[in-house]
């Protein structure tokens, strides 16, 4: 087990240490790459609370989805962060007052944590032990059952997403000719005309 | 396995389902029917909104939980849905003409409304810390996207952008806070968080979890310091949205509000008294203060939010099932003042289009009497001033406060509002003295109807105040 | 304490000599795969592909390797350096990563993980990384058009092989490799692989993993008449060999998935005595053989495809089939009780 | 737990080999090859012109919206994962719920459709 608590502190260090990178890159790509690094480093740490599941999912879903678009955004929209940045140190002091005082209430909590007595009552996960079955399929055997309200709360959420992304991103263009595959094959050689065009008249 | 579910629990969620189910029929309907749609889709909408509100009143009776729990029905949440309800179907009413006129028809608009609309319900409804976030995710996700709605203004855009920014902050605080609680009670249910803070010792890392999601939902309902998105939003947004924006979703997320504090947290009221005291003074003062620099009739709109989530907030402080009924009372109150207001705000119309300048409003008594009489009544209202029915809104939280021993509240309240009262007397005197700017377009039909309804509840409420206030007082009881 | 250090090292020790073993003979592999990959597609065009190193031109990847060995890095003078080196190494790593849980024989495998095939998806959902970066990072015209194209490309054909893999995943029920398998063992050999019953996934499956490996027909980010070389055109030397060997161990990983999931694995086609002789590992090599055969037959013979062409098939066929085929094959195992 | 986490071991390993062997490769032009560049050499290619101008641009908001979209069908396949292995245990009321949810998506995948989201012009 120091193996797992030493790989805990690499893994909780590189998160961390990437996370600050992401705010303090020059470059937005370098950010962006660096959020990748912090996603990967969260994926470990899922993996040592035995949560695999969740870490794949995380590296596929934030990891192969979501920051690729983030990659896309900041790679091709040539905005000018530096430009951005310099309305940043206006706010700095703010944000290092507020980011300190959270800190030191982490702390607190950490000092002083009480765990109510009730607690281990309620803390008894539904889901069975990691040894008799793996976490995907206690997931599994929670999520669509016991949980059915919340997972199809799910589902209209991103039923909104859908509507939202096309509301706000999609426009056709004018005057485009698509391919109808379906008039393509159907065409039978009754439906074949021929004209005869006349040179320098065209049809 | 056996299954957790019983058919019971459909009929309890049935406005839930009934909207959910709709909105995608709808849906479907608006893109097979192509252009010609939006019409049709407004009309069914509206007929679905009510469909819902009667499903509220008549599904079930009692407090009944679903789904495991994670979901409730009692008398606090119907009378807040119908509230909701209310609000959306304005909402839609008031966009019907505007949309048309603005070339942004566009079916999808109420559908969003729709699905907002379900996302509120579920927030009111729930009773459990994931069901509650699933709600107001479900309702954000649908509020972003229809404050971006006129994509090619840069301001609605800016506005979209801006509310989906500092949105998703709010949402990760909340969800930081309650991941807290749930460290330290290991529940994320309502009740089982109140049994576990009622015998057990209330550690520091509960306290600031509480924090972090009274922080989280004083952003939705926008009361200061997490008021910054309000003003832009409402000025960016198109008007129509943000009259929605100012109705449903306000009413939702102080219902929200009411039912984490009251429902989860009913042991600790010390704890989180005083944060709420605080934010209700910093709302009612900043609401009245900055709103008399506005010249901006939305912008002026957002502050008067502000301050009224502010006197609202006064009565939950009070922590007493009084003091829960007069936000209720208040919300209603409010929730047709707004109404009315900006169905005024929509129909200043000139003829290059839509003006929003406060200035614009001058001599408006001469040109069109009725409106200028009926929006007077209303900003009389807003301010508070008696016998109309914002008098009553303030004297419910304020009496509450006062009995609950909150006397520098209920002063500093009072104070807010005689200088609120300033700007919105000022409105009345721009259209009742100044020379006439240019007359507007002739008021449509559907925002005749909810100007006068809104007008005439506003005026008319001192004489039969009883039925609202005692349904409020019955929805009050059932959370304590 | 030192026993425990000790018995650690040792099993990182053994793990990671098998490691260099299977990287290694995969790597040799390769080698000749690639050279059977132009082989195939000289034979197609009645050409005769390599001949010169070595007999039968065996030797030709070897030289190659040799050659760009030797060759100037390129890096263009308006290029993000670091970036620009780093997608070639990303793109290669990340397809030789994915090779730790695919178990090639009975427990010869270097990480049997509960959750193999997610882990594999994971890894192919990032192969868009080193795309996307080096199109970026070379700051020109026909690589970033290409890393475009393909980025939209690999996303579009990712949803319809996750909706295959949960149609296998309903007959296994579980997510380990060995255990997909092992669901396909029996007396009937051949007739308990899953391309029988789920055969248009089959196919589906097929074609997405041509897609998602930028192989023709769908090689739209590197189309030479259009784009050049797309991503790839301003890399040279060993860079550029990185990128194309990640593109080789990814195509080998995508055929060993289909030999996995639908063709049986290491399972012989009967389990009866001629069969069993030859050993598991055989049958695993003889099927990524086969269907890497295959692929290299659609490269020789099928057209490239037109981009709205490649996004409708994407989008409008493969998604929705496969998404059908997850509900009906949900259904079947619910209908007549035989989910695992 | 424990046995859970030797799994990964490996792959920890695996992944370090696989590091260097990559790194091997990459660097060893970096040793033996010679580099002279000149600035013919290194400008971008462009068919034998002199770059035009930058070359990242803005580009259609398509690209946008296939990546969009493919977020939310891959978290629909993310949702399918733990309900595929566990059918048999969630029984007949799980594959309903996941039917219902499925059905969601695919009233969002027709008005994609419907709307020409999908094409591509």
């Amino acid at each position: 087990m120091i193996i797992a608590s030493l790989f805990f502190y690499l893994f909780a260090a590189i998160t961390v240490a990437a996370a600050f990178m992401v705010i303090s890159a020059r470059n937005p790509v370098h950010s962006v790459l660096f959020l990748i690094l912090a996603f990967f480093n969260s994926a470990g740490l899922f993996v040592l609370l035995g949560a695999e599941f969740v870490a794949m999912i995380l590296v596929i879903v934030y990891v192969g989805a979501v920051a690729v678009l983030f990659l896309f955004v900041v790679m091709m929209l040539d905005i000018d962060f530096s430009e951005l940045r310099e309305g940043m140190l206006q706010y700095l002091p703010i944000g290092v007052t507020i980011g300190a005082i959270l800190l030191i209430e982490l702390f607190m909590v950490f000092g002083s944590w009480v765990i109510a007595p009730e607690t281990a009552g309620f803390a008894a996960s539904p889901t069975p032990p990691i040894d008799r079955i793996t976490n995907t399929e206690a997931i599994g055997q929670l999520l669509y059952t016991k949980y059915v309200y919340l997972f199809q709360a799910a589902g209209m959420v991103l039923l909104i997403a859908m509507i939202g992304a096309i509301v706000l991103t999609l426009r056709h263009k004018e005057g485009v000719k698509r391919q109808v595959v379906a008039d393509q094959v159907a065409r039978t050689p009754a439906g074949v005309q021929l004209k005869d065009v006349k040179p320098g008249q065209g049809l | 396995m056996q299954s957790p579910f019983h058919s019971a629990d459909l009929t309890t969620a049935s406005p839930e389902l009934l909207l959910a189910g709709g909105a995608m029929a709808l849906l479907m309907f608006g893109v097979f029917r192509g252009k010609d749609a939006t019409g049709p889709v407004n009309v069914l909408s509206i007929g679905l909104l009510i469909a819902a509100g009667l499903a509220v009143l008549f599904s079930s009776s009692g407090t009944v939980t679903a789904f495991a729990d994670g979901f409730v029905v009692d008398g606090f949440a119907r009378f807040m849905k119908i509230l909701t309800l209310i609000g959306s179907t304005g909402a839609i009413i008031l966009s019907l003409h505007v949309m048309r006129v603005e070339r942004m028809n566009r079916f999808e608009y109420p559908i969003l409304i729709l699905l907002a609309t379900l996302g509120m319900l579920m927030m009111i409804s729930a009773n459990d810390m994931i069901s509650l976030y699933m709600g107001l995710e479900l309702q954000s996700l649908a509020l972003y996207v229809v404050a971006a709605l006129n994509r090619d203004s840069v301001r609605s855009s800016e506005a979209g952008l801006k509310y989906f920014v500092l949105g998703a902050l709010s949402s990760g605080m909340l969800l930081y806070g309650a991941s807290l609680v749930y460290g330290f009670t290991g529940t994320t249910s309502f009740p089982q968080i109140a049994a576990a803070i009622n015998h057990g010792e209330t550690g520091l890392g509960l306290v600031f979890g509480l924090v972090f999601i009274i922080s989280g939902l004083a952003f939705k309902i926008s009361a200061v310091p997490f008021h910054m998105w309000t003003p832009d939003v409402y000025e960016g947004a198109p008007t129509p949205v943000t009259a929605f924006f100012a109705a449903a979703p306000k009413v939702a997320a102080m219902a929200m509000f009411i039912r984490v504090v009251v429902g989860a947290f009913p042991n600790i009221t010390a704890d989180w008294q005083q944060i709420i005291v605080f934010i209700s003074i910093a709302s009612m003062v900043l609401g009245a203060f900055a709103a008399i620099g506005q010249t901006n009739i939305k912008r002026l709109m957002a502050y008067s939010s502000i301050g009224h989530m502010g006197f609202a907030l006064v009565g939950l402080a009070a922590g007493t099932e009084d003091g829960v009924r007069g936000v209720i009372v208040y919300l209603a109150i409010y929730l047709v003042m707004t109404l009315g207001t900006f169905a005024c705000i929509l129909a200043m119309r000139g003829r290059n289009g839509a003006v929003e300048n406060i200035s614009d409003l001058a001599g408006l008594a001469r040109n069109n009497p009725m409106m200028a009489f009926l929006l007077a009544m209303l900003m009389f209202s807003l301010a508070g001033i008696p016998p109309l029915a914002g008098f009553f809104a303030k004297f419910y939280v304020f009496l509450a406060a006062i009995e609950a021993g909150l006397y520098v509240l209920a002063v500093i309240g009072v104070l807010a509002s005689v200088v609120g009262a300033y700007y919105y007397v000022r409105i009345v005197k721009i259209m009742y003295f100044d020379e006439p700017a240019e007359e507007f377009e002739p008021m449509p039909v559907s925002l005749k109807a909810v100007l006068a309804v809104s007008g005439v509840l506003t005026i008319a409420f001192f004489v039969y105040p009883g039925p609202l206030v005692a349904a409020a007082g019955s929805a009050a009881s059932s959370l304590f | 304490m030192a026993d425990t250090l000790w018995s650690y090292a040792l099993t990182v020790l053994i793990i990671a000599a098998q490691s260099v073993v299977l990287l290694v003979s995969l790597l040799v592999i390769i080698a000749f795969l690639l050279l059977a990959d132009r082989k195939i597609w000289a034979a197609v065009q009645m050409r005769r592909g390599p001949n010169v190193v070595g007999p039968f031109g065996l030797l030709q990847s070897f030289a190659d390797l040799m050659k760009f060995v030797f060759k100037e890095v390129v890096i263009p003078a308006g290029a993000n350096k670091g970036v620009f080196l780093i997608a070639p190494l990303v793109t290669c790593i990340l397809a030789l990563s994915a090779w730790a849980v695919v178990p090639v024989a009975e427990g010869w495998v270097i990480a049997d993980i509960n959750v193999g095939i997610l882990y594999l998806f994971a890894i192919s959902s990032l192969g868009v990384y080193g795309v996307i970066m080096g199109g970026w990072a070379s700051n020109s015209k026909y690589p970033f058009l290409g890393a475009l194209r393909s980025a939209a490309q690999m996303v579009s054909y990712e949803v319809s092989i996750g909706f295959v893999i949960i149609t296998v995943l309903l007959c296994v029920g579980s997510l380990n490799l060995t255990d997909i398998v092992k669901a396909q063992e029996g007396e009937w050999g051949v007739l308990g692989w899953f391309f029988i019953p789920l055969f248009p996934m089959f196919v589906v499956f097929f074609i997405s993993a041509l897609a998602e490996t930028n192989r023709p027909p769908f090689d739209l980010p590197e189309a030479e008449s259009e784009l050049v070389a797309g991503f790839m055109v301003e890399y040279s030397s060993t860079p550029y060999l990185l990128f194309m060997l990640g593109e080789y161990v990814s195509i080998v990983m995508m055929c060993s998935l289909i030999t996995i999931l639908f063709l049986g694995g290491w399972l012989p086609p009967f389990p009866i005595v001629p069969f069993t002789w030859v050993p598991d590992i055989g049958w695993f090599l003889i099927k990524v053989c086969f269907v890497f055969f295959m692929f290299a037959m659609v490269k020789a013979m099928v057209p490239r495809y037109r981009y709205d062409q490649l996004m409708r098939l994407g989008w409008k066929v493969f998604l929705p089939l496969s998404l059908f085929w997850v509900a009906l094959t949900a259904g079947v195992l619910v209908a007549f009780d035989w989910a695992p | 737990m424990e046995e859970l986490l030797s799994g990964y071991l490996p792959i920890v390993v695996f992944i370090g080999i696989c590091m260097a062997i990559g790194l091997a490769l990459m660097l060893s032009a970096f040793i033996i090859a010679i580099r002279r560049p000149d600035p013919e050499k290194v400008a971008a290619y462009e068919c034998g012109f002199d770059a035009f101008d930058d070359a990242r641009m803005r580009f259609d908001v398509r690209f946008y919206l296939v990546s969009l979209l493919f977020i939310i069908f891959d978290l629909e396949v993310a949702f399918l994962f733990p309900w595929a292995i566990s059918l048999r245990e969630v029984g007949v009321f799980g594959f309903w719920s996941m039917m219902m949810f499925l059905a969601i998506l695919t009233i969002g995948f027709i008005y994609e459709w419907r709307k020409g989201a999908l094409e591509w012009d």
